[in-house]
Order: C-alpha cells, then structure tokens, then sequence
C-alpha cells in the first residue's frame, strides 16, 4: 500500500464542541487510498513543533478525494491546527497503518469509540456492510460530537461520564446496560476502555480488535518510537514488540499485551 | 563538478548518508527516496543478540528537536544478516552497519559476524545514552574509547568510524582516543541527553525518564564538535547532528566533516535526504566548487 | 496560596528571578515589567575592573535559541556599585549580584568589594564560555570548582551560588564539588558552547567563533542536569536554561529547582519574567497547590 | 522616550523589486513617538526564529497611526515577512534607537542612501526642513525602489553599481561628479559605504551622521550585544563601547571607529 507525502488543502474547519475540531482536507491521492482505521500524519506549519502528529481518518471521500479528520485540542500542535483556516495548506503523509480488517464476514459487529477514539469509527460504520451497533462513551451530553452523524450509520447507544445522557458510566456499562450482543468488537478509544473490552470479548468470545495509540517519530516504521508488546515474536522486532504505525494501529485484543 | 568522497578508501558518489536508528535498514524510506542516490546507508544498531528496547513512551518532541530513548531495540545480528544486509545491496550505495553492545564481548561478536559479510564499513555506538550497560558508558572516558578502539579494530575486517557521544567535557580527547587506538574515523555526534517532564501529570513523559536529544536544535553544538575534533585528530569525520537541509549539511563539511549523517530531518520531511544531496550540488554550482573536497574544513575568519 | 521561597535564608517572593546578562542591571526592562514583581533581578556579570568583550558579531541567532560571545563586557565593580545598585535598591525585589573574573584573584577583589554592598547574595560565574582566562576554565573540573568555592567562600559576607557549566560530561561532579567547596546553592545551566557558519561567506558568524548557546532549544539538556544535580547534592538549586513560559518554569521547579531563571525569554518578549510569574500562579490555583515548596523535585514515574 | 511592544498589523504588503518588500503596519502608540532613524524589532511568527529583526522606519504617519518598512529579502526572517498578507499580526517592538538628531540647522544637508539603507532616508528627507539633496547607490535601474517616492521630497542624484542609472559608482562618485556641496551629511547604508563618507566629511569639514547596522539580541540596550567602538569613552559601558540600538543607530562619524 502506499504512502503519499502531499500538500492538501483545508477545506473547512469547524468546531463540534468545546475544544473539538473537524477538519476537511482536500488530497491528492490519499483519500483514493485510505480506508477506515488508518491514519495520517499531520506536521506543524510551526518549524518549532518538528514531528508530525497522527490523527485518524474519520471520513475519507473517494468521490471528492478529500478526508475529514477530526481532533481534540490538547497541546501546541493540535491548538495550531484549530486555527487553520479554509485554503491553509498543510503537509501531510497518509494513509498510514493497517486499518480495519473487513474481510470477514461477522453476524453482528459492536463498533465501539470513547472520546477522542470516537471519530474513526464513523468511517468504519460507514464500511461495515453487515449488521452492526454503536456504542461510544463520552464525557457528558454537550460533549457528544459526530452523535448525529453515527446515527445515520446504525443504531448508537450512548454512555456518559456524568451520566448527563443514556447510560451513566462507560461504554462496557452501555453494553450491558443494552444487553448487546455481537460476535465481534471493532473500538478506539481511552487504554482503561481498551482493556475493558478486551477482557469483556474474551470473557465472551467475541472477536475484538483495537486501535492503539503511542507518540511516534516517523509514523512509517523506521525509528521504533511506537511499539506495543504482544503475545507472539513478531516478525519484524523479533521481540515481542510491534510497531503500532505499521503493524496497528488496528490489533487483534488477542495478540497485544496491554 | 564532483561530488565523491573517498572515505577511507571506499567511494561515496556524496557525501550525504543517513543516520543510524533514525532510517531503518532503509526499507521504509525507499517508497520516498531512491536510495541509489544516497552516499550509504547507515543502518539502525544491531548487537549480537535481539534486543527489546525500552518501554514505551519512547520519544517526545521539544522544542526544535526531539527526544528518543528507544533504547536499542533490534533483531539481533542474525535477521540483520539475512534480512537487512541483502535488502540494502540491492541498491548501488554504501553500507554501513551501526554495532551495539553492552560489553566488549559483544561488540566483537557482532564485528566478527560482519567480517565476512558484505558490508563497507562499521560504525560502532559507544554514545547511545539510553542503555543502562555499554552504549555511552564506553563514550565518556578517552582510555574506554581507547581501549574498544584497539580491540575491534583487531578483528574488525571492514574500516570502523567510532561514534562519539557529545556529552562529554572535551571532544577533542575522545576523538584522539579512538584515533590512538586505531579507529578508521569518527562519527559525531550522537543524541545530548535531555529530559521532558509532563507539568500536569507531574511525571516523565519518557518511560526512560531522560532521552536522546536529536534535531535542528542541537546543530550547533554538533558544527563546534566538529569543528573541533577536526582540529585534534587526521581521521576522517562524518558530522551529524540536526542537519535539515542542504545549509546545514555545507556547515558540517565546512567545519570538517568529510560526510554528513541525516537523522531527525527523515521524520521531519521523508525526502530530506535527497533534497540535501540536490541542495548541495546547487550550492557547488553556484559558487563553482569543482571538487567538494574543496568544502571540507574550509571555514576562516572574516 | 504561597509563592514565596525561602532560598539559603533569603525571602523571595515568587521563585521567578533573570538570568545574568540577558537583563542589563534591570533598568531597560523596567519600562515592560515591574520590577517588584519578580523575586529577584540578578545582574550582568561585573568583575573588578572594566571589561570590554570580544569584538562584533556577538549575537547570532540558531534554531530555537541563540549564540552569544558577549565576553563579559562590563563597566567594572565601581562604577557598577554606583549606578547600578542603587538603580536597584528602588525596588522590592532582591538583588543577586553576578561575578565573573581572569583569576581567582580578581574574583576575590569584587567579592570583598561587595562585601559592604547592600546586595542580597552572589552568584559565581565559573561557567561562562566566551573569555579566554578565567570563566569556563574554572567549571569543568571539580577540584577547580571546590577550591574556588571555597576561597570565595572564606571572605564572602553574601550567600554564594556557584554558576555551572553544562559543558562537562558529569554535572554532579561539579555540584558536589561546589557544595564540598562551601557553596550555598548553585545555579545551572550556563550556554552550551556552539557554532554557527556562514556558507555564503565560509566563515565563523561570530568573531568569537563559538559562542554559548541559550534558549528553548537548550531546555531539555537543563531539565536533565538540574534533575540529575538535585540526587546528587543537598544545597538548593536555580534552575535556568530556555524557560520561556510558566511551563518550562514548573518543568524546571519539578525537576528539583528552587528558583527558575528567566534569560533569553526577555528578547523574544520583554513581558516574559512576568506572565511566568503570573503563570506559576495560575497553575498553582488550577491544581491546588497551596505551597509552591510541595512542587520543588516533585517528579515522580508514571 | 517611551518603547512600546504592541500587535502591529499589516495593512499593505508590496514588492518594490526584485527581493525587496514594502510593508505597512497599523500601530498603537509607536507611529505617534517615532522620529526618522528609530527602527522597530520585529518578531517571527515562526517560533523557530526567536530574536527580532532590526528594520528601519521608512515612513511614519502620525496621523493614521501607521508605520512603513522596507526590506530586502536576506534570510528566514525578511522571507517570512515579504509573504505577510494584509491582516497578519505582527508584534513588533519600537520605536527603537536615537533617530536623527534634526535640532541643529544647517544650510545644506546631503541626504544619503545605499541600497537597502535607503528606505529610512525618505522619512528623514522628509523631517529635514532647510535645504536638502538625496544621493543614493543602487545596484542597479532596475533595483530604484523608492526612487520615485524620494523625488518628491528634493533632488535625487543616482548611482548606481553597474552604470546602469546615472553616475556609475558609488555615492561618493555621484557627490564628486554632480559637484554637490553640503554642511552635513545624513546617511544610511553599507559599510563600505559609511567608511567612504565619514573620511570623504571629515575631509571636506562638514558633519556626518551615520546609520550602524549591527546583530542585535535584546534591541534595547540590555545584552550588549550591538555594539560600536566609539572614540570616548561613553558613560554607559566605560569601555569605548556603545549600544547601536540605544545610543544609536545613529552617530556622529566623528565619535565611532569603524
Ligand atoms: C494512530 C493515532 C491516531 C490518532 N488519532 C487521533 C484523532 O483522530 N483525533 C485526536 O484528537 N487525536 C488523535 N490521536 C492523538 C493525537 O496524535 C495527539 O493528541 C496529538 O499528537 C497531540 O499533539 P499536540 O501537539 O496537540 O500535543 P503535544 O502534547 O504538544 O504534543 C507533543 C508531542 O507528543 C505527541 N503526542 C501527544 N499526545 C499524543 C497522543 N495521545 N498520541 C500520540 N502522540 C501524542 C505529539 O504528536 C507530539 O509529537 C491519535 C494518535 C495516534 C497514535
Ligand atoms: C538598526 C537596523 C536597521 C535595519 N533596517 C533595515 C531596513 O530598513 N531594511 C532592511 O532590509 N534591513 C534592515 N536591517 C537589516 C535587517 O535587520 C536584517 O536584514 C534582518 O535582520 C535579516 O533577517 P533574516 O531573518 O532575513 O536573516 P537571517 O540571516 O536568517 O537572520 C538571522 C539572524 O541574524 C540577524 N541579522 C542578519 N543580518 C543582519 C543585519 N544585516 N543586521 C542585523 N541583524 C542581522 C537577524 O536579525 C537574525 O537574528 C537593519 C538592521 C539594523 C541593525
Ligand atoms: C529515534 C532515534 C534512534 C537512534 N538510534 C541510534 C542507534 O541505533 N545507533 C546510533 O549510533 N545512533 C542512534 N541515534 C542517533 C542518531 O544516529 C544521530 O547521531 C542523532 O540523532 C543526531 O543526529 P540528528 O539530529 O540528525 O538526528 C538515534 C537517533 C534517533 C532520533
Ligand atoms: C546575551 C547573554 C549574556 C549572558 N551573560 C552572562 C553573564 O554575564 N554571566 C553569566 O553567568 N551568564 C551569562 N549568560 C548566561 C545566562 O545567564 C543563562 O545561564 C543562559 O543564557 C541560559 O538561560 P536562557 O536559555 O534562559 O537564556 C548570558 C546569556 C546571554 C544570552
Ligand atoms: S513511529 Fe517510527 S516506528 Fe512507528
Ligand atoms: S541589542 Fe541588546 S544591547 Fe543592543
């Protein structure tokens, strides 16, 4: 698969909810590429902030050759991406990571996003083509970004920190709360949430794969800044250690230690 | 106009090659760059066994630079031999493999296997600060320097650049040392240790606590090392140390640096090596260097 | 809420204080911040007799910091005790006088001088990079840094902090030395010696060559050696090394300072001395922190 | 005199010639306190570049409360700046320095500029009251920026590098061939050029001010890092010396040894 270094476009940029941004970018050819689960990186036009930051795709529009990522503010590079305005252009490689597999056939999937895991799980039910469910965790009703737009995708079940909208408590609270059943877990989102789920499908034998999160340097495999451990030698590393940006993001619960 | 470099007997068609851990075996990079066009290739540092590395987080961003304490992490010699090494020859450059250890012993045993491997040269780690044993401990004391020196330099079948650590006092004495126990040349400089505290969480943000500092903000200090060790020892120097672009990279070789390494620039902008070969070859044009020979140590006063 | 910091018996209000040389004596960036604000003003380094500095260009600009090779230029201790004293003595903040000098000698000459002198303590600069004699030579040996410690020591009437020199291989070594010497507290880091070349012209930006590099890209290199000098001595430390904002300074306070020096903040904003100030305080209400003394080396593993 | 740091912003933004920009800034308080010869410290927007460029006002406008610059394109700093669009935010330090000094008349004044030490000439010869001429050095016809504008303040007398414009050489040469007399002479521009003028005035016994340019830090007299060998000892540093960018840029020629 490959990977392009382009000059996209902003397109627009708009603020979902406090401290939550969308932005649209116009691509070359990454949008012809990308699939649901990877990621981009984006650098800074600020040369002081000199590596890229990885954001997922949350949308990715083939017809238009454009992708939506959308971000939390939460340091110096995403708060300068908040300001950028329509025509900005920015540096960008992508698509980046494995995705999501969707070559097997599953009665009924759970695709599962917590807080700022929740945009790429748009794209993914976009992309399922089987039965599926929502479940996404956020921190309290005004924070409920994207909700609308996943409605349009499959049914979505909602839990809240604050317990301010539907199920009070987490996303596995939601579940059970909902009694959802599934044979498989798609999910990004918060670690705590992630070994929730993996526990939860194992206890239940369903199938669960995760998005992972680590700081990288490169975002392409080289440097080995973003590794997580698991269960197999792997056959890059040979130590127990794949690279998130290059074996993952996407994993298989089953063969990560987390 | 030329741009080769004879680097201890062996040719590089420029003097522009990349710098160890921060470019793979090359594999990665070679979607974004012909590796054809590079002087070598300096691979990311093997040791005689697979190493795990440290734990996660390994690297943070500073300010104009980064920090990595990706401690080491690699396959072990024999998947680089089988994997890496014949990977690399299918491409017209040199290669230079990086040798880690955490004694004597085991830097010997990964020089040894290399002996009859198809390799160009070695450059051998002994500044990596982010190993508890070997690694930097090897790169701060001129009679250690030495004494790794002479010992590889015993078995060693291809030339060894010894790869000096810039966290040291004087430089120069650690340059002299390794010349004095035989090196073919020296490489500096490796990462400055530097620390980043996470103000909210009150913790390290590396799971290491300190890391390797690499990136432009640390080019200065790389082009006075340089600079300096150029004035103590005769051996050839590869200079690196936040070299982005093709301006950086004429500092070094004016400083006196035969070949210039390019590391954290590769995550900056994949294809910063070759618009530094492109970027130098402009400035030999421009200001009609015939010969880059011509470049290195060339700085004077006003 | 409390921000003061009792450092070697002396109160300060806040723990914000410049760093020598890059405020004058206080009277030029008097028009942006109020003097009375900060915790301490430590002034341009002053030594017994006037200075005149090295020759133009002193100043050079690098990625995220900067070079300097001022030398020390400074009218001298009289006319220093006559102007610029009194200039500070108009304000409500403590006044930490900077002594540089060739030879002990003249080190000891302006400590005596100060002796009489209502200024609140001194800091020693054995550290500086840019003078031939004297300066750096005394830091990066610690059996040089006790035995000037310690004759300072013997006639100071002021606290006394050593100025330390990142330019070593351990800086623990050199605050040991300085603590053993008597040394009340000691102050870190000092530039980091770099170069900087212009390739159009092939010579040395500055007429010193190298310079002492300051600023954010230096930032992670001081976190480090303060951590690291915090485990090794039991004297407070300043804290001091590219803080351009409160969270470099909690960054710092973290990591085991004391009190944080403000330098080449001040050129990339006049104001910056005080938003730190204010900063500290700011994140001090959001976390709760009632004593700013619950901050100093309050680092801690993930 | 009071110095302000204020967020400027740029109202225009116009390439003179080739490599030479011309900018116009909405000020708060430094148009109403500045005096031809004071110069401005302008910040980066890029954080990389910390220190602030010295830039020379060109123009100054009190009662719109705008300053002009004019600059050449030499490094990261001056390239950032010629792609400032109208809008852009700049904080900016000023004004800065002695200026000229006008309280003395004289009978004649030679106003004199060489290459990118023209544009604060224009607001000088605008200031100068008495009887005044312009000489400046180009490179070249093509490079005459701000030629028009000066024209309308006095005569204009043309050097330039390459005989492309007038009298072929320096200002001096312009001087000589064009037989121009003065009691003083105000100047800005290179080295080379300043040397030829403060020995050809001291020669002809007339007054010479002169413009230094050095590499500047702080910009207001704190680091030291400016300076100027003077004659005298000068009260602030006692060791002959003085701050270009606070007791100068400008200096009588006779009191600095360049
Ligand atoms: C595969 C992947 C996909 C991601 N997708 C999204 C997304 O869709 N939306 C979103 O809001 N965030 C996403 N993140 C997290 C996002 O990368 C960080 O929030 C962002 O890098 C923070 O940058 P900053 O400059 O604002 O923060 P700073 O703290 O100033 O960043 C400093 C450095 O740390 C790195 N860093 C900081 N936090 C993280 C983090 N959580 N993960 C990785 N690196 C980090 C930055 O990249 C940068 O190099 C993703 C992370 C990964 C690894
Ligand atoms: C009092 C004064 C007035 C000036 N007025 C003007 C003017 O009106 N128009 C104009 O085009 N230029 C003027 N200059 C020169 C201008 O400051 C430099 O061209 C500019 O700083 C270059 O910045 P840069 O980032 O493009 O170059 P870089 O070389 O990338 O700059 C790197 C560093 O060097 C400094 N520097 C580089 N060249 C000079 C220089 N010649 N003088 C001082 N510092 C320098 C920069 O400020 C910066 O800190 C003036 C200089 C001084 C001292
Ligand atoms: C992520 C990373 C990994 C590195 N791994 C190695 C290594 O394995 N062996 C080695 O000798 N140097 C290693 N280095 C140091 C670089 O080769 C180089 O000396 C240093 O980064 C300075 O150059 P730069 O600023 O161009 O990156 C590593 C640097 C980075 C950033
Ligand atoms: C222009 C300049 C002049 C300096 N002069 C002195 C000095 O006279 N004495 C001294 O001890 N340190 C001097 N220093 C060092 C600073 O006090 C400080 O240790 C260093 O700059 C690191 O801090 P910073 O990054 O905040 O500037 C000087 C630094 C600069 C930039
Ligand atoms: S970020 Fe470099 S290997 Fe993943
Ligand atoms: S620039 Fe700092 S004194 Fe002039």
């Amino acid at each position: 698969m490959a990977i392009y270094k382009e000059e996209a476009i902003v397109l627009s940029n708009e603020k979902l909810s406090e401290g939550v941004y969308s932005i649209v970018l116009k691509t070359k050819d990454i949008a012809k590429e990308a699939i649901a689960g990877q990621f981009i990186s984006v650098y800074c036009n600020d040369s002081s902030r000199i590596l890229p930051r990885p954001i997922s795709l949350c949308e990715i529009d083939k017809k238009e050759n454009t992708i939506r990522v959308v971000f939390r503010t939460v340091g110096k590079g995403t708060n300068e991406f908040a300001k950028y305005e329509p025509n900005t252009k920015v540096t960008v490689l992508g698509p980046l990571g494995n995705g999501y597999d969707l070559s097997k056939q599953y009665d009924n999937v759970l695709v599962i996003g917590g807080g700022i895991g929740i945009p790429p799980m748009l794209q993914l039910a976009k992309n399922i083509q089987g039965k599926k469910q929502i479940v996404v965790g956020y921190r309290s009703k005004n924070d409920m970004f994207l909700y609308e737009e996943l409605q349009k995708e499959a049914e979505v079940f909602v839990a809240t920190d604050d317990g301010s909208y539907q199920t009070n408590g987490t996303v596995i609270d939601a579940i059970k709360e909902n009694k959802l059943k599934a044979d498989a877990v798609m999910a990004c989102g918060p670690m705590p949430m992630l070994k929730a789920l993996k526990e939860y499908c194992q206890k239940n034998e369903m199938d669960c794969f995760i998005s992972l999160e680590e700081r990288m340097a490169c975002g392409i495999g080289a440097c080995l800044g973003c590794v997580t451990k698991t269960k197999k030698k792997d056959h890059h590393s040979k130590v127990h250690n794949a690279r998130i940006c290059t074996e993952g993001p996407v994993f298989d619960a089953r063969e990560v230690e987390i | 106009m030329n741009t080769c470099v004879n680097f201890c007997g062996i040719n590089f068609k420029n003097p522009v090659i990349t710098a160890s851990g921060t470019f793979g075996s090359g594999q990665e990079y070679s979607q974004f760059v012909d590796l054809n066009r590079l002087g070598g290739v300096v691979t990311k540092g093997v040791a005689n066994l697979p190493w795990k590395g440290n734990p996660t987080p390994r690297v943070a961003e500073v300010y104009g630079g980064m920090l990595n304490a990706v401690g080491l992490q690699n396959p072990g010699i024999d998947t680089f031999c089988k994997r890496d090494i014949p990977f690399l020859q299918n491409y017209d450059t040199n290669i230079i493999v990086n040798v880690c250890g955490h004694t004597t012993e085991e830097y010997l045993e990964v020089v040894e296997r290399l002996a009859s491997e198809n390799v160009d040269m070695l450059e051998i780690n002994i500044s990596c600060p982010n190993v508890k044993e070997g690694g930097i401990a090897f790169g701060q004391d001129p009679k250690a320097v030495f004494d790794i020196t002479q010992q590889i330099k015993k078995i060693a079948k291809q030339p060894i650049i010894m790869k000096l650590s810039p966290n040291v006092t004087d430089i120069k004495e650690m340059a002299k040392a390794a010349e004095a126990g035989g090196a073919d040349a020296v490489s500096l400089i490796n990462t400055i240790t530097g620390m980043k505290i996470d103000i909210n969480r009150r913790s390290f943000v590396l799971a290491n606590k300190t890391g390797g500092m690499s990136g432009p903000a640390i080019h200065p200090v790389a082009v006075r090392m340089v600079y300096e060790t150029a004035s103590a020892v005769n051996i050839p120097i590869i200079g690196m140390g936040g070299i982005v672009n093709y301006e950086d990279a004429i500092e070094m070789i004016l400083a006196g640096a035969s070949l210039v390494s390019v590391g954290t620039a590769n995550f900056m902008d994949p294809q910063s090596t070759i618009k530094i070969v492109e970027g130098i070859e402009d400035y030999m044009r421009r200001y009609n260097v015939s010969d880059i020979k011509e470049l290195v140590g060339a700085v004077h006063e006003r």
